[in-house]
């Protein structure tokens, strides 16, 4: 389970990766930077998790004495929750970026958003 | 050497020996010229008639202070290459001043007078003098060329600048002088001397008719005077000068009025045999064969 | 004087300031010429026979006759052997041949030439066209007698005068120089209006200072 | 003490605060926020101060008592107090700045800048690295939105690059986090240091990944091209906040965490970062736009800071002091350039002349430019010397050198970029408008750096207090421009005469001070009352005449190799600013500068190795160098044979001076060059003629010295301009030094001093008496001049001794010159070398009697018919230097003992003899007095006789020549002048081709070219960037576990 999660996870962050790298659309670029952070979500939470444990939820079902031993990692999960928002605000701000470049030339092929760059 | 006053009269003396000589000379070269031409030439003694009327003309201009000083720094450099120079070996009276400089010092008191010389002709304004100068600057710069690299063989063949010392090394017959010990130097410092006695192919500074006759062109009467006062003095020097450094120098005035003439003839026979050539040309020319013969002359040292 | 070739003009100098330059007054020396005083009888006796072995010509062939003097310089003639020679500038030569006619055009630059040698100095008229006009007497563009307008020394006749002729023109004018009456120079400056009235009567576009030191 | 965790408070509460009160007037929203920064900036002061003061250790501060991650972990320490006071200041001084976008975009905007702040803030102080993560996204979406505050397409495109890119890195940050916590079990930093080594291996993913990560955001080439696009891109006063605050943030992230990375980490950070300083310098080099340029610029700098990081090992406790002072004037100086670059309203180089119209804007350009190359009193002065010495002792010698190549490049674009603003002609530009809030933040930048130069040097020693205080004498001159030109000529006097005082007890009982001393502050004497001619005010010119000066003195005051530079330095900007005073001085300027910066980078280098060998920086380092002695002597004298002007290094020279005023001429030429003379005589008397290596080297600088007389002299006949003339015939003069102290005997030294001496004072009659007849003239070139002997008699008279002084014609001084040359040349058989030398003293008749004859002889033109002498304040210190030559020249032994003596003890073998007045060698003889007598008395005797038998001479006017019975027609075609010398050039011109010229033009070519090829990887495509990134990490991991690891 783990290595499938991981090896999603990875498989993932290449698509995102081609994505960005080849793609001309700026929408479809953005998409894949959210599949590369997706990605990257799903390797973190992978990698922290132990086998034959649970999520890391203390509640009737888990005692707080007995969370140190049958609850997995809980680090991975709360830095997951902080990276996942983190994602959305860049993917947001992308997106804004995304938004006005089009307002401002009616396109949105990367290849044209080169201005600047000829001096 | 210290200054001894008694000197002076001596140094004199000697000054206008050497004058004379000059004069007998200048008037000698044009009769060999007209020989040559098959012509019957100027009387010996013209030189003198000469030199008499330009003092003798009455009426001057002048262009300005420059102008008038030009011809006193020009005999004063000529004066000044006798003065420094030992005219006669072993002679206390006829060594002049020769204890106070050294062949540096004859070689850049030669330009003394040039200098003057060149300013005075540029004040009269006149630009045909300023093209005389402009062309005898240009070949003067090559011509020294050889003359410096000879100067250096022998003074580093005799381990001495000084020529009272150089001539004192050559003492004791023909096979001590420097023409014999050190040939490639002498025949190097006698073709600089071509370049140096306004003997063509070298005269384009002068070039009578095409700019007129150069520097002195708007000098006159006594001005003129002298400078040909210094036209005896000035190639006098120079030739005793390679006398004293090649040619074993002179023990007394006949052997420097015998070997002076023969040096003096050199160039006088190279320029009844061939053209004039251009500045460039003569430019080009120093920087060939006296070039490398100076290297070489160096180089064998 | 008409100065249409040097018309005074208005000049800016470096600094801003306009200045007016007149070049009759500013390139050229106004000084008349003055007569010159003999040094003492026995010097100027020396100074006259080595004058008169010195006879350096100016090298200006003003006409035809000028032919005649390029063989005083062959071994034929060879004037050299007499103390003749030939200067490339008036400033050193002491003796002027008019050689041969003298157009008024010509006049000009010999009055300047002649002005320009320092006395004394003399003036040998070369040939008839000198003395009279010779064959131009009735040219409307030539000189008819040279001393009206520079004092001549000597004539030498003919037309052409041969070589020897002018070897014994200057032989003649050797004499006149030892005999202390080659006073041409001294001459010129006394009568110096009259020679210059004469002259600017047939130079009508005279553009050059009285006298061009 | 303030807990550090109210940083954060502090920012994050106003951000908010300033989100809910929008009703707040805009003025007042800003105002808040500058107190609240201002609140920060204090925080940060108040601990660093607390650091400085007491040792302590620094607090650990969590929120909410709990762990990390789930908590903030703050941590203060001494790096950390000082990381963020730097970005605190910069964010006060950005937002003051940008005042009038944040009014205008309103309070959303001062919380994205609030925002921001904060996320540097916690970038530095977080002890979690997770944290860390979240700070770096939140400043870096906050630097997005403050992109965002232009909506122009330009900012758009950058802003969208660059949030693309840093979302790639920082996912590879995230990604190696993840991985480093799964093998570590740890996020905390402290713990991480400590437990990385142990258990994972250096190279390994985890730390690979992180590493990049740090890496990529310091923009490494060829990564960076979203980092340029965004510098330029992105609103001047933000991009000033990058590139000062983010970068030093980015920076603090590098060396908190490039430990993880183990040594091998350390080798790619140097490799990378020099690799980046280099290329993107080069890069640079065919940019136009400022800010461009401004941004390879920082990436540069960043690159040079990284690669230093990674090196720090070699470079021992001075480590961190070079870091802090290259960064700091990075900081300081970056931040005030991209500011400038808001004010200025033009991203072309060319436009920048804009910004002289207003004095002090340009004054902050310079001192910042300036700053950034290094040059003192700037903080980068010493941070470079000391890492230059650091690496070369370390024997890291192609990092020096790539560091050095690097510098070279900087400044080939940035003095560019300088000089064209500085000379440029602005007449159609409009004045840049700069408000108070614009205006502040640069001026405290640039005051600040002088303070911090002050303070780094405390730190390095080697510069004493007086290496600072005539600055600030420098800067009251400055302060008061807007007076007279005498009431400051009367002060600068005061200062030099001051300074003089200060230096003679120095100098005392050192014949070889004493004589440099005297040229120095003597020329600086006589040029400065010859400055007396000015009319008007003379904007700029007494401070850097002053700066100048005061560099030459303390070349000549300096105990060790560090005050050398530094005085070497300042009067290279001293120098430089007066020598592009001229009208068309721009491309001489320009090159003189290059070719300085050239020479003191070469120097340094030398220095470094000098440094390496003897441990010490004493000027006794210099003597016998055993680690590269050749490669040293040779550095040491290429960099001061720059100030020489030596063949090759000579065609700078003619242009500069040659368009130089009089008293500018004069001090460049006369007194200037002899600083390169100054330094040539220290690295000769340390190398020794007794190495073979010495011997080469000495043989090379021999002929160097002899050609550089050739060409010199040669040069100056053929030129029109008198000026242009007089600079080639220094070239010449300085030629025949080198090769007089090439020859390592003590006539060579002899004549070579006595050049020194007779130079300065020939040359500057020359430089003086020319330059004031071209100041009447109204030009330089000669044949527009002529026959100004009847208007200007004193001027002819002055010009006509040093004439022949410099010909070397007797009886004046300067035939003892030429006179212990043969002397030599025969002595020792330096025959052919000599015999250029010679030829070279010949030629110099040529434009000797050229100079002299076409200014004063001939015609005088209509023009000139009433130009006035020159200014007696220019007569008078020509006179007073003629005096000298005449003393001189009668009494040569009065300088050729005391020098002599001193040379005895260097070279015992071959000294003058003096006998009386006679002087003589193993070869020859001369007594001065005895030819001047003679000389002199023959002279009077002839002038005698002309005037008896030639009394009544008529003095006639120019056109009473023998004009072949005509007349000349004007002045002008009469005049013989131009193209004097067509026939020489006929003949040898093949001599004046400008080879060297043409050398160097092709060198700038080819590093343009290359610079072209380097530039075409930054197509402007985001996508390109990302591969970019994608390579680089690629590239990275294959050489570490190819190579390195």
């Amino acid at each position: 389970m783990t290595h499938i999660a991981l090896a999603g996870g990875a498989l993932l962050i290449l698509i995102g990766v081609w994505g960005m790298l080849t793609k001309k659309n700026i929408i479809r670029i953005i998409i894949g930077f959210s599949l590369f952070d997706t990605g990257l979500h799903v390797v973190l939470v992978g990698l922290g998790h132990l086998k034959n444990r649970t999520a890391p939820i203390i509640d009737s079902d888990l005692p707080r004495e007995a969370a140190a031993s049958r609850v997995v990692d809980p680090v991975p999960q709360a830095i997951v929750l902080t990276a996942i928002v983190i994602g959305l605000a860049v993917t947001a701000v992308l997106l804004a970026f995304a938004l006005k470049l089009y307002q401002s030339r009616k396109t949105l092929d990367i290849s044209e958003l080169r201005e600047g760059n000829n001096d | 050497m210290n200054f001894d006053p008694m000197k002076i009269p001596w140094s004199l003396l000697g000054l206008f020996i050497v004058f004379c000589i000059g004069m007998f000379i200048r008037g000698f070269v044009p009769k060999i010229t007209a020989r040559v031409g098959k012509r019957i030439g100027i009387r010996i003694y013209q030189p003198w008639f000469d030199y008499v009327k330009n003092f003798s003309i009455q009426t001057s201009i002048t262009h300005g202070y420059m102008f008038y000083l030009g011809p006193v720094f020009r005999l004063t450099g000529g004066i000044g290459m006798v003065l420094f120079m030992p005219l006669i070996h072993g002679s206390w009276y006829f060594s002049n001043f020769a204890f106070a400089g050294d062949m540096v010092l004859f070689l850049y008191l030669m330009f003394f007078g040039t200098l003057g010389m060149a300013l005075g002709a540029g004040e009269s304004g006149h630009p045909y003098s300023a093209i005389g100068v402009a062309r005898g600057l240009a070949q003067v710069t090559v011509a020294e060329i050889p003359l410096v690299l000879a100067m250096l063989a022998v003074a580093a063949q005799h381990h001495t600048l000084s020529i009272s010392q150089i001539v004192a090394a050559q003492q004791g017959g023909i096979a001590h002088w420097t023409m014999v010990t050190n040939p490639v130097a002498t025949a190097t410092g006698m073709l600089a001397l071509l370049g140096s006695m306004m003997n063509s192919p070298f005269n384009v500074v002068l070039a009578p008719q095409e700019i007129p006759i150069g520097p002195p062109t708007e000098y006159h009467g006594t001005f003129l005077g002298i400078l040909t006062t210094n036209r005896s003095i000035f190639p006098m020097a120079k030739i005793i000068f390679f006398m004293n450094i090649f040619f074993g120098g002179a023990t007394n005035w006949a052997i420097l009025i015998l070997k002076g003439w023969l040096i003096y003839m050199w160039p006088v026979i190279v320029g009844v045999v061939f053209p004039r050539f251009r500045v460039d040309q003569s430019i080009r020319w120093f920087l060939k064969v006296p070039l490398l013969l100076g290297i070489l002359a160096v180089a064998l040292v | 004087m008409t100065d249409k070739k040097y018309p005074s003009h208005e000049v800016t100098g470096p600094d801003g300031k306009t200045f007016t330059v007149t070049p009759m007054e500013d390139y050229y020396c106004q000084e008349r010429p003055q007569v010159q005083k003999s040094a003492n009888a026995v010097v100027e006796k020396f100074f006259n026979w080595a004058r008169a072995n010195s006879l350096w010509i100016v090298g200006f062939g003003t006409g035809c006759g000028a032919i005649e003097m390029r063989p005083l310089r062959t071994p034929r003639f060879d004037a050299y052997r007499y103390g003749i020679n030939w200067r490339a500038t008036p400033r050193q030569s002491n003796l002027f041949i008019i050689s041969g006619y003298l157009s008024v055009k010509t006049l000009k630059r010999a009055i300047r030439v002649y002005e320009q040698m320092q006395g004394p100095k003399y003036v040998l008229g070369l040939g008839s066209c000198t003395i009279n006009g010779g064959m131009y007497w009735d040219s409307y563009n030539t000189v008819k007698r040279l001393d009206y307008y520079l004092p001549v020394d000597a004539y030498i006749t003919g037309c052409m005068p041969r070589p020897e002729s002018l070897l014994d023109g200057f032989e003649e004018l050797k004499k006149i120089i030892m005999a202390g009456e080659a006073n041409g120079a001294n001459l010129y400056a006394e009568k110096f209006d009259w020679y210059k009235a004469n002259q600017k009567k047939i130079i009508k576009n005279w553009d050059m200072p009285d006298y061009s030191w | 003490m303030i807990n550090p965790i109210l940083i954060i408070a502090i920012a994050l509460g106003t951000a908010f605060s300033l989100g809910l009160l929008k009703k707040l007037g805009r003025e007042l929203s800003f105002a808040i926020t500058l107190i609240a920064l201002a609140a920060m900036a204090f925080i940060s002061a108040q601990w660093l101060s607390a650091f400085l003061t007491y040792n302590m250790l620094g607090p650990v501060v969590t929120t909410a008592g709990g762990r990390a991650p789930f908590v903030i972990v703050l941590q203060m320490g001494h790096m950390e107090a000082l990381f963020t006071l730097l970005i605190n200041v910069m964010g006060v001084m950005g937002a003051f700045y940008l005042h009038d976008r944040l009014t205008e975009n309103g309070n959303g905007a001062m919380a994205v800048l609030l925002a921001g702040i904060m996320g540097l803030n916690g970038i530095i102080l977080t002890g979690d690295i997770f944290n860390l993560f979240v700070f770096l996204e939140i400043a870096s979406i906050a630097t997005a939105g403050l992109v965002l505050l232009v909506t122009d397409f330009k900012s758009l495109t950058a802003g969208f690059k660059y949030m693309l890119a840093s979302g790639l890195i920082s996912g590879l940050f995230l990604l190696g986090i993840i991985f480093l916590y799964n093998t570590t079990g740890t996020l905390n930093i402290r713990e991480l240091l400590i437990a990385v080594p142990g258990t994972i291996k250096a190279g390994s993913v985890a730390s690979f990944l992180v590493m990049m990560a740090i890496l990529l955001e310091m923009k490494p080439f060829p990564a960076n091209g979203w980092g340029i696009d965004l510098y330029s891109g992105a609103p001047a006063g933000v991009s000033a906040l990058i590139a000062s605050a983010s970068a030093t943030a980015a920076y603090f992230v590098l060396i908190k965490l490039l430990p993880l990375g183990g040594t091998v980490a350390y080798k790619i950070a140097a490799a990378v970062g020099i690799t980046t300083f280099v290329a993107s310098n080069l890069v640079a080099l065919s940019q136009r736009s400022a800010t461009k340029l401004l941004g390879y610029s920082s990436i540069g700098q960043m690159g040079l800071v990284v690669g230093i990081y990674g090196l720090n090992y070699h470079l021992g406790s001075k480590a961190f002091l070079i870091i802090f002072s290259l960064l700091g004037t990075h900081y300081l100086a970056k931040a005030g350039l991209f500011w400038l670059s808001g004010i200025v309203q033009s991203t072309e180089i060319d436009k920048w002349s804009a910004l002289r119209k207003s004095p002090v804007l340009f004054v902050l350009f310079g001192i910042f430019v300036f700053a950034l190359m290094g040059f003192p009193p700037f903080p980068s002065f010493f941070g470079k010397w000391e890492l230059i010495m650091g690496l070369v002792a370390s024997k890291l010698y192609w990092w020096a050198g790539a560091i050095l190549l690097g510098t070279m490049f900087e400044g080939i674009y940035l003095f560019r970029w300088f000089s064209r603003a500085l000379k440029l002609d602005n007449q159609e530009l409009a004045k840049p408008r700069s408000t108070i809030y614009t205006f502040v933040p640069p001026l405290v930048f640039a005051i600040l750096l002088f303070p911090a130069g002050y303070y780094t040097s405390t730190y390095t020693g080697g510069i004493g207090i007086m290496g600072f205080a005539p600055l600030l004498f420098i800067m009251l001159i400055g302060f008061l421009d807007f007076l007279p030109a005498y009431i400051k000529n009367i002060l600068s006097i005061a200062g030099v005469a001051a300074y003089s005082w200060y230096l003679w007890p120095h100098v005392q009982g050192n014949t070889f001070k004493i004589v440099f001393a005297g040229i120095f502050m003597g020329g600086a004497l006589l040029a400065l009352f010859a400055g007396f001619y000015r009319r008007g005010k003379h904007l700029g010119f007494y401070p850097t005449t002053l700066l100048m000066f005061l560099g030459l003195g303390i070349l000549v005051d300096a105990s060790n190799l560090m005050e050398l530079f530094y005085g070497w330095e300042l009067m290279t900007i001293g120098s430089y600013f007066l020598l592009i005073r001229g009208e068309r001085s721009l491309p001489h300027g320009y090159s003189y500068l290059l070719f300085s910066l050239g020479g003191s980078l070469a120097m340094m280098f030398g220095f470094g190795l000098a440094h390496a060998s003897a441990g010490t920086i004493e000027l006794s380092a210099l003597n016998h160098i055993h680690v590269l002695p050749a490669l040293a002597y040779s550095l040491m004298l290429v960099g001061f044979m720059t100030k020489t002007a030596s063949l090759g290094f000579h065609i700078w020279l003619p242009g500069a001076h040659g368009e130089a005023v009089a008293d500018i001429h004069f001090m460049a030429s006369a007194v200037l060059l002899k600083a390169g003379v100054f330094g040539i005589i220290l690295v000769l008397s340390g190398m020794g003629n007794s190495e073979p290596y010495a011997r080469n080297i000495l043989l090379v600088l021999g002929w160097i010295g002899a050609l550089t007389a050739l060409i010199g002299n040669i040069g100056a006949a053929f030129q029109e301009s008198a000026k242009y003339l007089l600079a080639w015939s220094s070239i010449g003069q300085l030629g025949y030094i080198v090769f007089g102290l090439a020859t390592m005997t003590h006539l060579g030294w002899l004549a070579a001093y006595g050049y020194t001496i007779t130079h300065f004072l020939y040359k500057g009659i020359l430089f003086l008496i020319i330059g004031g007849i071209a100041f009447r003239v109204g030009t330089a070139d000669m044949y527009k001049m002529g026959g100004l002997i009847k208007r200007m008699p004193f001027s002819f008279l002055a010009v006509l001794i040093s004439i022949i002084t410099l010909a070397g014609i007797p009886p004046l001084v300067g035939f003892t010159g030429k006179w212990i040359f043969y002397n030599m040349i025969v002595s020792e058989h330096m025959f052919y070398q000599g015999l250029v030398v010679i030829i070279s003293g010949i030629v110099a008749f040529l434009y000797l009697f050229r100079l002299i004859h076409v200014i004063f002889l001939g015609q005088l033109k209509d023009k000139n018919r009433r130009v006035k002498e020159v200014y007696p304040w220019l007569l008078i210190p020509a006179y007073a230097m003629l005096i000298g030559v005449m003393v001189l020249s009668m009494f040569p032994n009065t300088l050729l003992g005391p020098l002599g003596r001193m040379l005895s003890t260097a070279f015992p073998k071959g000294a003058l003899h003096w006998d009386g007045y006679t002087a003589s060698t193993a070869y020859g003889t001369f007594n001065m007095p005895i030819i001047m007598a003679v000389i002199g008395s023959t002279f009077a005797v002839v002038f005698l006789w002309l005037l008896l038998a030639n009394r009544r001479a008529v003095k006639v006017k120019q056109f009473n020549i023998f004009y072949s019975g005509e007349a000349p027609s004007r002045p002008e075609l009469t005049h013989f002048g131009y193209n004097f010398f067509a026939h020489y050039k006929k003949a040898v011109g093949f001599m004046a081709v400008p080879l060297v010229t043409r050398f160097w033009d092709q060198v700038s070519e080819g590093l343009h070219a290359l610079a072209g090829y380097g530039r075409a990887i930054y197509t402007g495509n985001a996508q390109s960037y990302l591969f970019h990134i994608v390579g680089f990490v690629v590239a990275i991991y294959l050489i570490t576990m190819g190579g390195l690891s």
